[in-house]
């Protein structure tokens, strides 16, 4: 016959369970790839809090691989879940649900990063603690707004679109046509994707050049891949009359901001996402917080960014993990706000 | 050249045709230049597969050797990340890299009897898996005149680039042609059990096949970083499918025997094409992938289908 | 390369040393004993003929005398000196060479590369293709078997007799590799050749007799006795005798190869007992056209056999493809027992209960790695099955029948059917059109090619029994004298058309030159 | 319709005992076992490397985890034997589930059959262009592969589609007697049921001769062309199915979800042992062959293996296995 659950099953959404000993917190970050930059030093900062609380982290990556995201979870759901504390980037928005279903269901604390469905909300799971994420809309809007300025307020314009099936990609183009609204001079050319690839962002871009030629005054891209794609493509094109935004703030990006090619980007701290989720779940995971004290407004909010031109570059060239960000009373100071 | 081989190079002028009738932006010459330089990178890696399709084996190691390559080279020249600056001997090693795991693949295939689709596969997980040690979290940019030059310097209208892929085509089509290897290659494709009656050991060949298409493929990785300025792990990601297609579009067989490196450049071409050719006239992004598809089904399926009988094998 | 110097106990210092000799050579197969203590002497400058029914050893011993195949036990020595062959190249530095039974010509490489494959000597140097140099070695070899054949063309572009003359001039090339008298080995070699080459193919063999060593075999045991000095015969992997040809005459060598009295006159057995004349028409093909024929008229009656012969080229070969629905057919009309027959596809061809049997068994008579019983239950599924399912002891029960019948040497019906000889392999083809037994047209393309003189008597009687039950026949034969011996009517093509008619009544046979009369 | 008659053996002078005992020897038995060997000792090497992995949660969630990728490689499996190969599976797989999320509100619990249906008629589709245009299978999906793609980024918008209404997959989350997952049950089901069929008709040996050679196959008046058709359709059917799988375990149907699960798939085949260039292999095989695959891709990280020589790992144990599991005396030549 048929049966719920597998018998010996795990622990059961327990949030009322005794609070674990420090010691016996397992910390696991989870990321696509470490084969790049900011995901890279997601990670870093996860081993960073570790470090704080004196522990270690287990690091995923899944090669931005959805079913092989959910099978990793699941495995690891199968151990022991008692004082599991999950830091989690979901590969896409349709990945988060069976993440948080499964963690609820073993007893997991889970934070996640970046992509949620918009109409899943956190507070209905005990164990999902906190969604956190960068305002897609705004930093698109905002970077579509600096190149409207760095080209004058008109000319003709191109966008890079991310991978298409992402909140993320969505988000922010949502916000390049706001910034296009209010800059009714500014004129969107063309619009492709190149699936957040720096390598297809090169040909695109060239491909696009040579179609509109000098009518492209500007380059919107959806992240700083992308960005970087694009400069290299105008500079194998001989353009240095365009303007190049991009968001996420990668170190090769600053650096292009500070040589002048690159006209903005919107900052995103991997090191301080790497950690921030560990130490959510490792503050409730010890009773330090307790999850029914997370305000509503906390479980789904949206990270402090910023925009980065060639005036405030300096500031973020090394970012430092602060500890203090990482402690149980101030681990929603970033926020902005509620995710609406 | 036979009938059948002179299906794709007409299928590439009846698109170039009519791409040019819809897009007056298609047909500049500052457009053709783009398709040729668009068209290098996978020209190269195209060349090493023709070689592997050839024989009758296939490889799917282009996206391990090419992203190890990639980051080989870049940190190797003169880089952010070390006080290297060995310039084209850094080049030199990246490329030997590349072909040192084409050997593998080679090896893993002769010696241990696993079907090249097995080896080529472990072999690019092993290539990305070296990528990533050597990537260690930083992303390496390069600062090495040369090899930067390489992309954005010209000359007769076209980057360095595409002079070296146009190079390594002709090289190609040397080796196919007038060396051993080449007819050797093209010979385990069409008839493996007859070299051994003959008193062939084609092992060794196999081997040399495998070590060669490596090479090429890292001289790919080499490029998109000299293009990027930067080596990326992923600098080969998706040009597996990309040489395969672009070869079987160019009227390779993957039973083996019959194509190559000429063979191939119209089939890279005619899928640059086509990629260029609907952007340019405005074909949605959704729908691009699907119709690129629609496309070549139907070019591969035109170039068959006069050639096609009764009791025709298709595999 | 090993060569094991020793003296040979027997040598007499005076007496002429034998080229090759072979002593108590072993070799097993699972479930076979292909070679089971084999002795055998090639002597200097002479021709020897190897003679044995199919799966005799013939194939094995040779692959064994050019280090393909690794025997079990027994010695080789060639030349008065005890060799061990480990590969084809070991061989040819001790100067023999073979041409293989299933041709091994690669197919996308030209002529000229393969006649010098493996050893391209001045060919290449450092790798590099001389293809001057090469063209020149190649035709070189074509010279000496004065063959016309453009050592460029791509070797798929030849036709089956051209290929087969470039694997003579391949292994010709032995020459040039050792400075010894060469042993050149032809297994089967004519079973795919015209009459005229086969007379080319022979004065080669007289030619090379004067300088080397040959091992000629056949089945067509009068070729053997025309050309070769002597010939050995294995039964059963045993040398089991030998005579001179001088004054020999096959039933000779048949009774060696079986081990007792047969019948030498395989074609015209039983003819009189068949009368064919008055019953209906069942195939009738008006104004065919296809590819390779034009405007073919040819009716065959029920019981009939009606032979079909022309040169290469002539479009025989496609004809018969086209009744089985595996060319297309691009105009005409034919009916089957007054119905139209329908010649899209193999499929329908079946159902109409109609039998094809190709002419290159190993590439499309059978499928290698499958047991014989599925290779011979493929097409008549109904014959094993109980409804949809298959039903393994219908199955078991009739494919040992037909084992038995046709007298297939198999150990076992799940052996793979490409571990079979060739004549075996050829009998289970056959077999699989027979096992349900309603076939009403069969069209036999070479069906005799590659079989021992016993397995072609037991498909000629074979032939007439389904004639004689009301088969419909055509033939595509090996031989004019089959296609004479066995037809009732013979019908010549000519560059794609039917040109000629010749009645072939038993008692009324014509000759084979009336016929190449009307051929050329 | 004549029967001929044929004279009995005994008047044969020729003839002799043709028949002695035969069937498969010990070794090519335990061949046939490899995939096994190789799947206990993956799960030997993991349990040493921590000991926790070898629990019965544990190793129930890794085989319903591999659910879905048993059903895809089984059904492509098909394609392979007959000598061809189906690069479409993942991208018709992705494509299935947002036809599955789509259809879910409106049709319930027929949704399942309607996908299946749908995902076979789309495979059968493939299958006839190619024994019709006489186009390399490899192309066909290819193809097939980036409109299949476009298709469902289209339909779906580009974003994931949630699937609501849970109560028609719930029992794919049931167990089967308290133990094995309903939907690995199902993958099992899938894999004896299809092996059956081809075990106890005719179809295997059609199959088979197809994958070995197809000229002689028919010639010998097999239906090739009906019996690829019917391959590619069993593959894009499983594909289906494994939509249905995945939506299930998702609670979404999305564009994308299933892309990167077409080199597993194929993986999981030859890993079996299966040739891939046809005729030779087997279901069952993959079935193993996808449980290798699934454990390295899950086992690995889990035990605590880094990422990058995670990779260098994988790579060097599926050429392991394969080295193991392919039974050379079936495949003549390795290419
Ligand atoms: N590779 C093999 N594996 C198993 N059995 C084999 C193999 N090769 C040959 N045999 C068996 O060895 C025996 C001798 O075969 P061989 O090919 O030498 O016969 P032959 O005399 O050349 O016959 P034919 O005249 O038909 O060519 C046969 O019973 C055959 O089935
Ligand atoms: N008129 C023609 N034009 C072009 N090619 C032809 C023509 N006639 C025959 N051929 C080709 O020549 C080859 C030999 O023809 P075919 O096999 O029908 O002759 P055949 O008489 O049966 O020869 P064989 O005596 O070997 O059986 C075939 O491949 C066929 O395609
Ligand atoms: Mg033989
Ligand atoms: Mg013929």
């Amino acid at each position: 016959g048929c049966s719920e659950e597998a018998s010996g099953g795990g622990g059961g959404g327990g949030s009322e369970a005794s609070a674990c000993a420090p010691e016996d917190v397992t910390l696991v970050g989870q990321v696509r790839n470490e084969s790049n930059p900011y995901e890279a030093s997601w990670l870093d900062g996860g081993d960073a809090f570790a470090e704080q609380v004196g522990l270690e982290q287990q690091r995923l990556t899944y090669d931005a691989d959805s079913t092989k995201q959910q099978e990793q979870i699941s495995q690891l759901l199968a151990g022991n879940t008692d004082c599991l504390v999950m830091n989690i980037l979901p590969n896409g928005d349709s990945d988060t649900l069976p993440i948080v279903e499964g963690a609820q269901e073993a007893g997991a604390f889970l934070v996640t990063q970046w992509n949620k469905p918009a109409d899943v909300n956190v507070a209905d799971y005990d164990q999902w603690l906190s969604h956190i994420t960068y305002n897609g809309v705004e930093s698109g809007k905002q970077i579509g707004d600096a190149l409207a300025e760095a080209i004058g307020g008109s000319g003709g314009i191109i966008a890079l679109q991310g991978i298409l099936d992402t909140g993320a990609a969505k988000d922010r183009y949502a916000g390049l046509e706001e910034s296009l609204e209010e800059n009714g001079d500014v004129e969107l050319l063309d619009q492709q994707t190149a699936n957040f690839s720096r390598d297809e962002a090169l040909s695109v871009t060239k491909t696009l050049l040579t179609k509109h030629g000098d009518k492209i005054k500007g380059i919107w891209a959806a992240n700083d891949d992308m960005a970087l794609g694009a400069l290299a493509a105008l500079e194998q094109a001989g353009r240095d009359d365009v303007a190049v935004v991009g968001i996420d703030a990668v170190p090769d990006a600053l650096t292009a901001i500070e040589d002048g090619t690159m006209t903005a980007t919107v900052s995103s701290d991997g090191p301080w996402q790497g950690g921030i989720g560990l130490a959510i779940g490792y503050c409730v995971a010890t009773g330090e917080l307790a999850a029914e004290d997370i305000s509503d407004d906390d479980r789904a909010w949206f990270a402090e960014q910023f925009l980065i031109t060639d005036d405030n570059v300096g500031d973020f060239t090394s970012p430092v993990v602060d500890e203090a960000d990482f402690e149980c009373d101030n681990v929603f100071s970033r926020s902005q706000g509620a995710i609406s | 050249m036979s009938l059948g081989d002179a299906g794709p190079p007409i299928a590439l002028v009846v698109i170039i045709g009519i791409f040019s009738l819809l897009s007056p932006d298609f047909r500049t010459i500052a457009n053709l230049q783009n398709v040729m330089d668009a068209a290098a990178v996978l020209a190269v890696a195209t060349c090493g597969i023709s070689f592997v399709l050839m024989m009758g084996s296939i490889d799917l190691s282009v996206p391990g050797v090419m992203g190890a390559s990639a980051i080989a080279v870049a940190l190797l020249v003169a880089n952010n990340r070390n006080d290297n600056d060995l310039g084209l001997l850094g080049v030199l090693v990246a490329v030997l890299l590349g072909a040192a795991l084409g050997c593998l693949s080679g090896m893993a295939l002769v010696s241990l009897k696993v079907p090249s689709f097995m080896t080529t596969l472990g072999v690019s997980a092993v290539g990305l898996g070296i990528a990533t040690l050597m990537f260690s979290g930083v992303q390496p940019n390069i600062s090495d005149a040369m090899l930067r030059g390489w992309a954005v310097n010209r000359f007769l209208g076209l980057a360095y680039l595409t002079w070296i892929a146009l190079g390594c085509v002709l090289v190609g089509w040397l080796i196919q042609r007038y060396s051993r290897l080449g007819r050797y290659a093209y010979a385990i494709g069409g008839a493996e059990e007859v070299l051994a009656l003959s008193g062939v050991k084609v092992a060794p060949y196999k081997v040399a096949v495998f070590t060669l298409a490596g090479s090429f493929y890292a001289l790919a990785g080499v490029m998109v970083t000299s293009q990027l300025s930067a080596g990326l792990v992923q600098a080969g990601k998706g040009y597996d499918f990309a040489a395969i297609t672009a070869a079987v579009v160019g009227g390779t067989l993957l039973t083996g025997g019959r194509g190559g490196v000429l063979h191939s450049a119209v089939g890279v071409l005619l899928v640059i094409v086509l990629q260029n050719g609907l952007v340019q006239i405005g074909v949605s992004p959704y729908w691009q992938g699907g119709v690129q598809g629609l496309i070549v089904v139907a070019a591969v399926s035109a170039a068959v289908l006069p050639q096609r009988r009764r009791n025709q094998v298709t595999k | 390369m090993t060569t094991n110097l020793q003296p040979h106990p027997e040598t007499d210092a005076s007496a002429p040393v034998n080229a090759l000799e072979v002593r108590g050579l072993v070799k097993h197969y699972p479930g076979v004993k292909a070679l089971d203590g084999v002795d055998l002497v090639v002597r200097q400058n002479e021709v020897l003929g190897l003679a044995g029914e199919n799966g005799a050893g013939k194939s094995t011993l040779l692959k064994a005398l050019v280090g393909l195949v690794r025997p079990d036990a027994g010695e080789i020595w060639v030349r008065g000196e005890k060799v061990r062959l480990r590969s084809v190249v070991e061989a040819a530095d001790h100067g023999i060479g073979m041409v293989f039974q299933e041709q091994s010509l690669v197919p996308n490489l030209t002529a000229a590369e393969n006649i010098v494959l493996g050893s391209e000597g001045p060919g290449v140097r450092r790798g590099i293709y001389r293809w001057d140099t090469m063209r020149k070695l190649a035709q070189e070899q074509l010279d000496k078997i004065g063959s016309h054949i453009d050592p460029l063309a791509r070797t798929d572009s030849l036709s089956f007799a051209e290929r087969q003359m470039v694997e003579i001039a391949k292994v010709l090339r032995i020459e040039e590799r050792t400075s010894h008298p060469p042993v050149i080995i032809l297994d089967e070699p004519t079973s795919v050749l015209e009459s005229k080459e086969i007379e080319t193919l022979f004065s080669q063999v007289r030619r090379l007799r004067e300088f080397a060593s040959v091992v000629f075999v056949s089945h067509r045991l009068d070729e053997v006795l025309d050309v070769c000095d002597r010939v050995a015969v294995l039964r059963g992997g045993q040398s089991v005798g030998e005579t001179p040809t001088a004054g020999a005459v096959p039933s000779d060598l048949h009774r060696l190869m079986i081990g007792s009295t047969g019948s030498d006159d395989h074609y015209h057995e039983g003819l009189s007992e068949r009368s064919v004349a008055d019953s209906e028409p069942r195939l009738v093909v008006k104004g065919m056209s296809g590819k390779t024929f034009r405007d073919v008229d040819l009716d065959v009656r029920a019981g009939e056999i009606v032979g079909i012969v022309g040169v290469h080229g002539s479009g025989r070969e496609d004809v018969c493809r086209a009744l089985f629905g595996a060319e297309p057919t691009l105009a005409g009309e034919v009916t089957l027992d007054g119905a139209k027959l329908d010649l899209s596809g193999t499929r329908a061809a079946v159902a109409s209960g109609i039998g094809y049997v190709p002419a290159e068994r190993k590439i499309e008579g059978m499928v290698g790695p499958m047991s014989v019983a599925d290779n011979m239950t493929l097409t008549k599924q109904k014959s094993r099955c109980a409804g949809p399912m298959v039903v393994p002891q219908k199955q078991a029960t009739l494919v040992d029948k037909w084992i038995e019948r046709l007298s297939i040497r198999t150990p076992h019906r799940g052996t793979q059917i490409g571990r079979l000889s060739g004549g075996n392999q050829q009998k289970v083809v056959l077999a699989r059109w027979l096992v349900a037994g309603d076939i009403r047209l069969l069209l036999l393309d070479h069906p005799t090619r590659g079989l021992d003189i016993g397995a072609r008597s037991e498909v000629y009687r074979l032939m007439r029994e389904l004639a004689n039950s009301g088969v419909a026949t055509v033939l595509l034969a090996d031989s004019l004298e089959e296609a004479i011996g066995m037809s009732d009517r013979i019908i010549v093509m000519n560059d794609g058309r039917a040109t000629k008619e010749v009645a072939c009544p038993s008692g009324g046979k014509p000759t084979p030159l009336d016929l190449v009369k009307e051929m050329v | 319709m004549s029967t001929p008659v044929i004279a009995d053996p005994a008047s044969n002078p020729a003839a002799e005992p043709a028949v002695v005992k035969g069937g498969p020897t010990l070794g090519q038995r335990v061949t046939s076992f490899m995939p096994v060997i190789a799947l206990v000792a993956l799960l030997t090497a993991l349990t040493i490397a921590d000991p926790d992995f070898l629990t019965q949660r544990s190793l129930t969630a890794a085989v319903r985890t591999s659910a879905p990728l048993v059903v895809l490689a089984a059904g492509a499996t098909l394609v392979v034997l007959c000598g061809g190969i189906d690069l479409s599976i993942a991208a018709l797989c992705s494509l299935s589930t947002v036809l599955f999320a789509m259809w879910l509100p409106d049709m319930g619990g027929l949704t399942i059959l309607a996908v299946i249906a749908a995902a076979g008629a789309i495979g059968a589709v493939q299958g006839l262009a190619h024994v019709l245009l006489r186009i390399p299978s490899f192309v066909v999906t290819l193809g097939g592969l980036s409109i299949f793609s476009a298709i469902a980024l289209v339909i779906s918008d580009a974003g994931p589609i949630r699937v609501v209404d849970r109560d028609s997959t719930k029992w794919l989350n049931l167990y089967v007697a308290g133990y094995v997952p309903m939907s690995f049950f199902v993958a099992l089901l899938v894999v004896a049921v299809v092996s059956l069929i081809l075990k106890l008709t005719p179809l295997e040996s059609f199959v088979k001769a197809i994958g070995y050679s197809e000229s002689a196959a028919r010639l010998a008046g097999t239906p090739v062309d009906k019996v690829k058709v019917a391959a590619f359709t069993v593959s894009g059917a499983c594909a289906g199915l494994a939509a249905v799988m995945l939506a299930s375990r998702n609670f979404s149907g999305s564009p994308t979800m299933a892309d990167n699960l077409l080199l597993p798939a194929v993986a999981a085949i030859v890993v079996g042992g299966t040739a891939i260039t046809g005729g030779h292999g087997s279901l069952w095989r993959s079935l193993a062959g996808a449980l290798v695959v699934t454990l390295l891709r899950v086992g690995l990280p889990i035990v605590g293996v880094p990422s990058a020589w995670e990779q260098i790992l994988y790579g060097a144990i599926i050429v392991a296995a394969v080295a193991l599991t392919l039974d050379r005396s079936k495949v003549a030549i390795i290419k």
